[in-house]
Order: structure tokens, then C-alpha cells, then sequence
């Protein structure tokens, strides 16, 4: 089950992406269990996650066709 | 008369004074505006460890962006008696000095516009997901951050 | 920098949008300004007792109104952190649809441009010898009474 | 001695002037009391008075260069 990861603002710097791919992620949580591991400097930046465009605060199931975005403090305006 | 469909509020690069012009303009014909507030964000050349940014490149989330300034647009309709509001946001490069954010907000009454416009304003650069990236004259560049307070 | 000499606000007519653009165009040289305030007054096209407002005919007591409006600017220059304001109200008539009322505040940070704005406005509709007659479509008037809670 | 008197707004239409002179005028109650006798529908009108582009609400003497203006109540903006 693939799960696209949409990457934005300083955290491209830290992924060298804007946009992921994993399979076999179960929730949010192990999300950031996989994410910390292949990006160490990750665990200590700050951002929030969404899922499918709503911010999710709670560990949350990812299905087939979820799409998780990590967006780091907004600067607009 | 209200329509508020969720609309596109990204330009890209900066917003032009005589677009501003317009859209002014084009309130003349709805006579029962009294009142019009304008806010107008701009870049400013900041000198950050001795290094000056000369522009700002701004990225958003889109489809997220659109979908919480159509709900900020909601919640401000239903809070105040506007007549109408514009949002123009810009992505891309923005040299300093000039405009990223045009927010336009008309009225029967002068309190009502003023309000939803700082409201709106304030709302927006806290939960539209938008990034600026600050570059510096020396073609480095940082992050920048959003302050609550100032 | 901050030259603060008592200046005419008053412009014969409408405000043109031609002139708030370039207003606004002149402050891009002003890299430390982060934000803008913009109110318009613009004339209402009101019924009353079934009669349309054309337009209003605006008046003034000029040299003690530019000298509270010098005031009003000493005044909210110490109270807020500005790069400058300018400010500029109609004489003589300004047709409904119509600008006659033009303030604008700028500062590095968006608050204080915003409440300058406000709190000018404000204290302009409230302070400033102005008066104006608001001429009906069948040529007869009434003057304008300035509500304090709108 | 004569004051000068500015008149605006909704009172020009009561004393059908912009602007008076009246003569021995000791004191701004002496200009109302004497103003309100020639213009009576006058007494009914609100307004302020300014005497050398100053607000006054108290009785105040006025001198050979005084100029007084009528002020009814703003509607600038």
C-alpha cells in the first residue's frame, strides 16, 4: 500500500525532496518511526502533519489513497 | 449576490499597484460600499547576520491553502457585514519592496470592513500553508518565520 | 526622516485610484516597511425618504482642521512604531461610487500600520472640522451626520 | 470692536452666511445671546464653538482679532 509524503518548506531541505513514496506504513506514528530513521535531522524539527488536507494532532490510519503532507511553521503573507 | 465558491487566491511574483488600481475601481459601481480597508503586505529588505534579503520566494500546499482561506472566507462573512472581500496571495519570487499579499475587504460601514480586514490578515498567516523563503544578496538563504505577536 | 510639518490633506473632487496606486508605488523604495493600511471612504449612494444620495458636497474649516490633523499625526506617530502616513480627504463633490477619504498608514510590522490606520480614522471622523451635504437626484439635500458607532 | 464669525455646515442655512461681523461682543455668551436674538431657530442647533481655531466650552472674552467659528457637529470621512 503506497502512501505519497508531500514535502514543503525548510523540511525539503532536510528530505532533498518535495515529494515520497513509502509502502507498508500503518498509521501517522509509524510514519514518523520511518521517516526519523532514514532522515535523522527530521526528529528535531518542528511540523505538522496532515492527512488527506486536515492537520491530524492524534495517531491516524493511512489508507491506500491518503496522502500525508509535513508542513513545517506556515511564513506566508 | 454572496458568492463565495472556493476561489484561486495565488498570483504569481509580486502584485502589481495598478492591478490594485483595478480592483479598486471596480467597487465603484457597488454604491452601497462606504467603506473599503486594504491591506497590503510587502517584503522587506531585513539584514540578517550582516547579510540582506533581497527577496523572498514563496511555495504553498494548494489544494490545502484554498480549502482554509474558503473556510477563513466563510467564518469572516458570517462574522461581518461585508459586501465583499479579495485575497491575493503571491508565489514565486517577490524582490524586496514589493507586494506578496493583498487583502481587500469592502463595506456599508467603515468598523465592519477594518475588522474583517485585520481578522482575515491575521488568520491567514496563521493557518494558510505558505512558505517564504528568504534569499540573500549573496544567493544564500533561509526559512523565514512567521511572528504572532508584531 | 520622519518630517511631521503640518501638510494639506485636502484635494479638490474624488480621490482617483491613479493616485492611491502611485502612492503606493512610491513606497516600494522602502525596504524596511513590512506593511501597509489602506482605508477609502467611498460616498454611499444611500435612500432616504425615498430619495437617492448623488453625492456629497464636503466642506471644511481648513487652516484648524490642518492643524488637528497635525495633531492627530503627532499623536499616533509617538503611539505607533510608523514609517509614515499620508492622508488625504475630498472637497467639493464626490459622486456616489466615489473615493473621499484616503489614509494610509506603513510600518515594518503589520500591527502597528493596521491599528494606526484604525485609530486615524477614527479620531479624523471624530476631530476634524469637515462637513458634508449630501445632495439628492432631484436636487434638494440634507447634511451628513457621522455616526460614532459604525 | 468687531468679531469676526465663521459659519459652516447645516448653519449656513440658518443664518444664510458663511461669515459675520458683529460689533461689541464682550465675551462668547454676548455673541450667543446676541446671535440667537437675530437667527432664533439657531438656539435649537447643536454645535460647537471655536474661538482662534481652539474649541471652547466655558464663556470666553474676546479680543479685537478674535475669530470665532460655528461648528456644527463633523461629517468628514
Amino acid at each position: 500500500m503506497p502512501i505519497r509524503i508531500m514535502i514543503f518548506g525548510q523540511l525539503t531541505d532536510i528530505l532533498n525532496s518535495h515529494e515520497l513514496t513509502l509502502t507498508d506504513i500503518a498509521d501517522t506514528d509509524a510514519l514518523v518511526s520511518e521517516l526519523n530513521k532514514r532522515y535523522p535531522s527530521l526528529a528535531g524539527a518542528r511540523y505538522m502533519m496532515a492527512v488527506n488536507k486536515q492537520t491530524v494532532t492524534a495517531n491516524t490510519i493511512l489508507k491506500e489513497d491518503s496522502v500525508v503532507a509535513l508542513l513545517p511553521p506556515f511564513s506566508g503573507g | 449576490m454572496k458568492e463565495r465558491k472556493p476561489k484561486n487566491i495565488f498570483v504569481q511574483g509580486p502584485v502589481a499597484t495598478s492591478f490594485i488600481a483595478e480592483s479598486i475601481q471596480k467597487h465603484s459601481t457597488q454604491t452601497s460600499i462606504g467603506g473599503h480597508s486594504i491591506f497590503l503586505g510587502q517584503v522587506r529588505a531585513d539584514l540578517i547576520n550582516d547579510k540582506k534579503v533581497a527577496a523572498i520566494e514563496y511555495t504553498t500546499y494548494e489544494e490545502m491553502a484554498l480549502e482554509k482561506m474558503h473556510a477563513i472566507r466563510e467564518d469572516i462573512f458570517s462574522k461581518y457585514e461585508l459586501t465583499c472581500m479579495h485575497v491575493y496571495h503571491s508565489l514565486g519570487k517577490v524582490v524586496a519592496g514589493e507586494i506578496s499579499l493583498f487583502v481587500f475587504t469592502s463595506s456599508p460601514h467603515r468598523k465592519a470592513a477594518i475588522h474583517a480586514c485585520e481578522e482575515t490578515v491575521e488568520r491567514l498567516k496563521a493557518e494558510l500553508p505558505v512558505w517564504g523563503k528568504e534569499l540573500f544578496d549573496d544567493e544564500s538563504y533561509q526559512w523565514k518565520e512567521n511572528s504572532q505577536t508584531l
